[in-house]
């Protein structure tokens, strides 16, 4: 019992290495080969770095609601109810700002409460009840969206204070404006959450483990619960955005932006870290599908092809990523 | 011995039959990947024979009872015979069926979710021809069935609602059932294949199944019999094939066969059996903890005391409510009441127990569900091994990946984790090699307390003795174990001391020369007539 | 008495609309193609998905053509992040104009129309502003359009087709915001001429919504207030969920329809007898009138306030003008073409 | 070894019999209490015939469409694609019957069978290629709402052949049109598929434990590739019948009637056979919904109280039935 043959090399053939590479560099990969062909066709607009900073800023509130899916993916719980909370920041900055004169600092506050109150919602019912976090999270967007409507009289709310708006949009660092940055910091910060802190090992085991991770001292129960809720308030913090990119409130695009976000989130499972979801990944993709949609859109191309591309992209990458893995049943999802 | 009439035309193997194989296979191979599960295996079984299929883990037992489910399809190359009909490979989904096999998977294959109905007539309810199932004859079918079996079980139960003695014994039934329909259909001898099917089975289970077993090889139809445990095999097989890292060991007939024989086949070499060492003088260990009044599931009110060093067994006759104690002391299962004193003066009621609790205090606990309860399969053998302690790794505000897979390595090889790569996917090691990987997870944190439920079930003899030698080295250091299994020869191998329990609570201690397999087994039979009972708190087959 | 007075002033309000539009040019002459050598115009719809919108702007390019000011459309899917990247899309590559249109309100995106008039470029809307609305300050100039007038043709068609006593079923949606001068309009001309007309229910559905709300709205109030006999979706695309609620319930010609827009497949449900009365405007007079009002605006001479473009009555009699199937532009005449292109000194 | 002890009686206290019963018909219950309601309220207008048979017809295609998810959601799959194949299906009749002047009743085979493409493009991408469903099917809804744009230039195509509009809202039976006998022709044979046929357990085997069913030798492949067809094929047959009611194609309510229709199949869930995912208690569902948004509406309630409404009825059902079996984890989801 002394011998120990050591087989990895015999595991892990040369190629495989190489091909792993290949799979967390493809998006990145494609994407730039998207940015060339474009910049070759309209060199003066498409390709300058004015365009790519308003692509960066515009698709902001898309990247942290990208973000706010992926927290609660990763530990295994569907958050639907990221577009209606998104819409319900944003009505909120709108009725307690321009309607009832409230001054900005504490409405942005509000908002993040009620994003971290609908987290708890949601968890209460996920958790504590146990009903499917898909089920839960259906009715919470249904209700949702009816308690917006009833509050913004459905309409839209324009004349948000213009404080917010200069945060946002107003100011730009390397011609980048703000909100760029604001989505680029939670990357960062979740980042490292999910890759070098111990807390993103705790959500990585929940949500592929839930008893191993309870039988391993994880408190499963708090981790999801703070998973609901961070997803919760990073949804309140892009419909924050959004009314700051707007400067105004909009009571009905919230669930435009569910089905992209989600999206963003698979294919970013694709890239960086395939077989994860992972934060760098959701925003490459949607920074990705930016791209390919303002190109296509600058090219004068019929809106009906960026829903193809949307949905391609989606599919093929997917597939990709899946044949290099050898097809082998997919860990995300 | 030579010329043995086979379907796919080769020479037989010495020692087989002569009349015509019910199952013959050759040359049957299995790659995953790029790692070799089979390579080109043969064999044939013959009618009415109780035939051994056994070797170490992952040495590709399982895959070849699902190539034969048409689970798996096989490499190219491979040829099978069943009742003399060549059968082309891969097997179609239900093939089996049609030739005449029926299967207890190792995992049982039953639908936990489904009702008991649902799943023990699966066949009939997903193949009938009719079109239209009458439920109220499923229902009595079901009922008669369970009830040939002396089984009594409500048919619209859940499964997952079932005791795993119950779910065994489910799916046993199921199997003879199919076979018994299967073989009426047909006219021919059929097969039915135990992929150890006796882990979670009462002493009496195994005995009733040896039954059935024996009564349905009468029939003239065959057996493959799959268990790591030697002396069951010995008991029941006509003829054992032997399978060693996926190729063909080799084949001995069990009457002219020792038991040393069978496991130096097995593992390739001589292992010396650790018998009964220094039970002859049991120095009473000082304690380290006293377990009182510890009540929950089948539990009744439990005193114990653990002590240092030592190796506590707890066992008994399945439902008695041993397999509870670790998790109730863990406080992975809700306690009704019980306390914990350690030395040290720390005094803990066990209703406040969470497993954070009890890992905070130097507690450990290796559940016997791997895939379920223990192992995370999608994720790295390094982030399993150490998930209790990433803390530990947590410096200046980051995760040290590096020293991470540098310590798991180094692990991996003390416990002999093959292949030893730290980054690989736990699901692409074995079954034992993925337990390895587990008992090092705890082992490595010293603790004071480790509790084990059937810490080497479905764990080939190689690798026991492997965990075996590494939980005294444990225990010689200072650390306490507390062991529940219903394997006797290995609570008999390991333990300083054993408990045995009966109606949820204590009923015997054996420690000193009595602590051997028989010894325990003698005293957990005698458990019975020691609490009076008559009957057993598990359903149990009627004879 | 009020009523007759009301009724009779109410079917002389309508005659107007009935007639065939006539041009009234906006403003005096000028060279069109010296103003538009060299520029260009980004025309930004509500959505790229509204077929109507979408109309106008393929209207404006070749009107544009025919001066020598490039039109180009940014294409979206109604989502204000991407009017956005429109606009700022325009500053970057220097446009002169950006033209918002038809239900894209300048406040929702105001740092960037302030951005844009701080970089030189003109936004100016067209078919959004109602006249009585107050223009946001960054906007350079608006082509309004009368929505408080659509209202008021609205209200007199109900009131003249009911004898004055029309029970109506509005379904609206007020986050669009001309909903609010139309919504207006239609209310204070049956209060000032129908006194025996009443509201008997508004139902505010939002545009999201109209597919799964409207058919089940209208089906609900047409069944709970019995008495209801005009159905006025303020905008026609909604017809098309009114028409089968009425199927349903059994009051397909009993309860009269009237709307707003003159979008084709309405013009076609009127020849079918499913839709009573459509006020339409002629998409490619808009196209024409909206290239000249903003070219004035770029060249100094003074925006026109308002569109111009008249809008024009389809009923049961007159549907078949604009085509089986209809189209958006037949019906109305062409006496723009050549009015415009006199104004532009092309002819 | 003689004695055979009962495990029945200690598994099933008498209590939950009732439970368990009550569970079953809770919703039914709650609806017929709906309609005491509002029959209350409105004797006149609310209760009559006529205003039911308007709420059975009007609700046809949602039916489908829940009856359309609950096939590969029992086989354990999402399919998100129903609300795009449902427009595509009446989109293709549209440009067909309309623009084309095909007979309507080669385009009837014609959208069916797109229906049927939809179905074996989802399951080509979930089945070979291992990709989870809800990533494929939001793929192809985008890729199909797309196409839809592209084929009808985005706008309403009226004019439907009237033959069409007669067979579904024209003719009637026992006052109530024949779109209602369509769906409930449906559910009939879904109900006896899934409770009474070899077909209908496999599908349920499948869903549960596709490992096991296929060590059981259920051809798995088979059995999800056919869910996922029937799925399309219904969601197209929703697609005809909303033509039919709308007498026209409209390009965009697809997506809008996606949510309600999950939501109704897991309310549908909770009830008949409470636990699994079965027709009648779908279409209970959808027309439990119904009922409440039309006595809402006929009392004049604004809009925004059916949103809460439906929400509000999705997570109690599903509360109430979770309680019932004492929160035990759920099966459905
Ligand atoms: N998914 C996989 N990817 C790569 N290698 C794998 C994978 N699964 C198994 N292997 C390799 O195949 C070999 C045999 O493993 P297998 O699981 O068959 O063992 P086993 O006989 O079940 O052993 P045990 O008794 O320990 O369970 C091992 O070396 C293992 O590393
Ligand atoms: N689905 C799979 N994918 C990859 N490798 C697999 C798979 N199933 C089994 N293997 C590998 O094939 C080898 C044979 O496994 P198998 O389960 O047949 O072993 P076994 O002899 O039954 O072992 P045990 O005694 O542990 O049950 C192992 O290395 C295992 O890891
Ligand atoms: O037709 C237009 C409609 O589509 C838009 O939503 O609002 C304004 C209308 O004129
Ligand atoms: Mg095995
Ligand atoms: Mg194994």
């Amino acid at each position: 019992m002394t011998e120990t043959v050591s087989t990895m090399t015999q595991a892990r053939p040369a190629g495989l290495h190489l091909g792993r590479l290949f799979e967390r560099i493809a998006l990145l990969v494609v994407w730039v080969g998207l940015i060339a062909i474009f910049g070759a066709l309209m060199p003066q607009s498409f390709l300058n770095w004015g365009n790519f900073s308003i692509i960066f800023a515009s698709y902001a509130p898309a990247a942290l609601l990208a973000l706010a899916i992926i927290v609660p993916l990763t530990a295994g719980d569907y958050d639907l109810s990221v577009g209606a909370t998104l819409t319900l920041s944003s009505a909120l900055i709108g009725v307690l700002n321009v309607w009832h004169h409230l001054p900005i600092g504490l409405v942005l506050v509000l908002a993040l409460a009620a994003g971290a109150v609908v987290g708890a919602v949601n968890a209460l019912f996920i958790i504590f009840f146990r009903i499917p976090s898909l089920v839960v999270t259906l009715g919470t967007t249904s209700l949702m969206t009816g308690i917006v409507q009833w509050m913004t009289n459905s309409s839209t709310i324009g004349g948000i204070d213009n404080a917010l708006v200069m945060a946002v949009v107003g100011g730009r660092l390397f011609g980048v404006p703000y909100a760029f940055y604001y989505a680029a910091a939670a990357v960062v910060v979740l980042g490292y959450v999910f890759d070098y802190t111990p807390l993103g090992r705790r959500l990585l085991f929940v949500g592929r483990g839930r008893e191993v991770a309870r039988l391993n001292g994880i408190a499963v129960d708090r981790v999801r619960f703070g998973a609901l809720i961070a997803s919760g308030v990073l949804a309140a913090a892009a419909g924050i955005v959004y009314a700051g990119v707007l400067g105004s409130a909009d009571p009905y695009s919230g669930l435009n932006f569910l089905l992209p976000a989600f999206a963003a989130a698979f294919l970013g499972a694709t890239t960086i870290l395939p077989g994860r979801f992972n934060p760098w990944g959701a925003v490459v993709a949607v920074y990705f599908l930016a791209t390919g949609i303002t190109g296509l859109t600058m090219l004068g191309i019929p809106l009906w092809v960026t829903n193809v591309f949307n949905g391609g992209a989606l599919i093929l990458a997917v597939t990709i990523s899946q044949l290099t893995r050898g097809r082998e049943a997919s860990d995300i999802g | 011995m030579s010329d043995v009439p086979s379907a796919i035309g080769r020479v037989a193997e010495p020692g087989a039959p002569r009349a015509l194989p019910v199952l013959d296979v050759a040359d049957i191979a299995k790659t995953f990947g790029g790692a070799k599960a089979l390579r080109g295996v043969s064999f044939s079984v013959a009618p009415g024979e109780v035939h051994g299929l056994l070797g170490k883990n992952g040495s590709g037992k399982s895959t070849l009872v699902k190539i034969l489910a048409g689970f798996h399809a096989p490499d190219h190359g491979g040829r099978l015979a069943f009742n003399g009909e060549m059968v082309d490979l891969p097997l179609k989904p239900g093939d089996f069926r049609r030739l005449g096999m029926s299967f207890v998977h190792q995992n049982l294959g039953l639908v936990p979710s489904l009702t008991v109905l649902e799943n023990l007539r699966f066949a009939h309810l997903t193949t009938a021809r009719s079109g239209y199932i009458d439920w109220r004859a499923e229902r009595a079918a079901a009922r008669e069935a369970l009830g040939r079996f002396g089984l009594s079980i409500d048919t619209a139960e859940r499964v997952d609602r079932l005791s795993p003695v119950e779910r065994a014994l489910l799916a046993i039934v199921r199997a003879f059932e199919e076979i018994r329909v299967a073989c009426a259909a047909t006219g021919k001898p059929g097969l039915v294949l135990l992929d150890e099917p006796t882990p979670f089975l009462p002493r009496e289970g195994v005995e009733k199944l040896f039954g059935l077993i024996r009564s349905i090889a009468a029939t003239g139809s065959s057996v493959i019999f799959i268990s790591h445990d030697i002396d069951e095999v010995m008991t029941i097989t006509d003829r054992i094939t032997v399978l060693r890292d996926g190729a063909l060991a080799g084949a001995l007939e069990t009457a002219k066969a020792t038991h040393e024989e069978v496991v130096e086949m097995i593992v390739g070499r001589r292992i010396a059996r650790l018998g009964t060492p220094g039970h002859q003088a049991a120095v009473a260990k000082p304690a380290f903890l006293r377990v009182s009044g510890v009540a929950g599931g089948a539990l009744a009110a439990t005193d114990l005391v653990v002590g240092k060093g030592e190796i506590l067994g707890v066992t008994g006759l399945i439902g008695s409510g041993y397999e509870e104690l670790p998790y109730l002391i863990f406080g992975a299962r809700p306690c009704r009441a019980g306390a914990l004193d350690f030395v040290d003066g720390a005094h803990v009621p066990l209703a406040a127990m969470s497993p954070k609790r009890a890992l905070d205090l130097g507690l450990a606990l290796l559940p016997g569900d791997r895939q379920g309860a223990s192992g995370v399969d999608s994720l790295p053998i390094v982030d399993n091994m150490f998930l209790p302690d990433v803390d530990r790794f947590f410096r200046f505000g980051l995760l040290n990946r590096r020293a991470m897979v540098r310590e798991a390595f180094a692990l991996g090889t003390r416990y002999e984790v093959r292949p030893n790569d730290p980054a690989m996917k736990l699901s692409a090691l074995s079954g034992g090699n993925a337990q390895k990987v587990l008992i090092a997870r705890w082992m490595n944190r010293n603790p004071r307390l480790l509790l084990l439920d059937e810490p080497t079930q479905g764990v080939d003899v190689g690798t026991r003795v492997q965990i075996f030698a590494a939980l005294r080295a444990a225990a010689a250091a200072g650390m306490s174990v507390l062991c529940a299994s219903s394997d006797a020869e290995q609570l008999a191998e390991i333990c300083d001391r054993v408990l045995i329990f009966a109606r949820g609570r204590v009923c015997a201690e054996i420690t000193g020369p009595d602590l051997t397999k028989d010894g325990i087994a003698e005293a957990c039979y005698a458990s019975i007539d020691l609490t009076g009972r008559t009957a057993p708190a598990a359903p149990a087959l009627a004879s | 008495d009020a009523a007759a007075d009301g009724l009779a002033a109410a079917k002389e309000k309508l005659a107007k609309y009935a007639a065939k539009p006539v041009f009234v040019p906006p403003g005096e002459p000028f060279d069109a193609k010296a103003c538009a050598a060299g520029k260009k115009m980004l025309s930004i719809p509500n959505s790229s998905a509204n077929p109507f919108l979408k109309g106008i702007i393929d209207r404006m390019k070749k009107a544009g053509a025919e001066v020598g000011l490039e039109v180009t459309e940014w294409e979206n899917q109604g989502q204000p992040s991407q009017w956005v990247q429109g606009v700022e899309f325009a500053i970057r590559d220097k446009y002169d104009i950006v033209d918002l249109i038809s239900g894209i309100d300048p406040a929702t995106i105001e740092p960037q129309v302030k951005a844009a008039k701080e970089a030189g470029v003109k936004v100016m809307t067209s078919h959004f502003y109602d006249p009585s609305d107050t223009q946001n300050p960054f906007v350079s100039s608006s082509l309004t359009i009368g929505f408080g007038e659509v209202g008021t043709v609205l209200a007199n068609w109900a009131a003249v087709n009911t004898e004055g006593k029309a029970n109506i079923l509005v379904i609206k949606s007020d986050e669009v915001p001309p909903t609010k001068p139309l919504m207006e309009g239609l209310r204070s001309e049956l209060a000032a001429n129908c006194p025996n007309c009443k509201i008997v229910q508004e139902v505010n559905v939002g545009v999201t919504e109209w597919a799964t709300k409207i058919q089940p709205s209208v089906q609900s109030a047409v069944q709970a207030n019995p008495d209801i006999d005009v159905v006025i979706p303020i905008y026609d695309s909604m017809s098309q969920f009114v028409v089968p609620a009425l199927r349903l319930t059994g009051k397909t010609g009993t309860v009269k329809v009237a709307t707003f827009n003159g979008t084709p497949f309405v013009l076609d449900y009127i020849q079918q007898g499913l839709v009573d009365m459509d006020l339409g405007e002629s998409l490619d007079w808009i196209a024409y009138a909206t290239v000249d009002g903003h070219l004035r605006d770029l060249c100094g001479l003074g925006s026109p306030a308002a569109l111009n473009v008249p809008f024009y009555i389809f009923d049961k009699a007159n549907a078949a003008e604009a085509g089986t199937p209809a189209g958006y532009d037949q019906g109305y005449g062409d006496a723009y073409l050549s009015g415009f292109r006199t104004l532009w000194k092309l002819q």
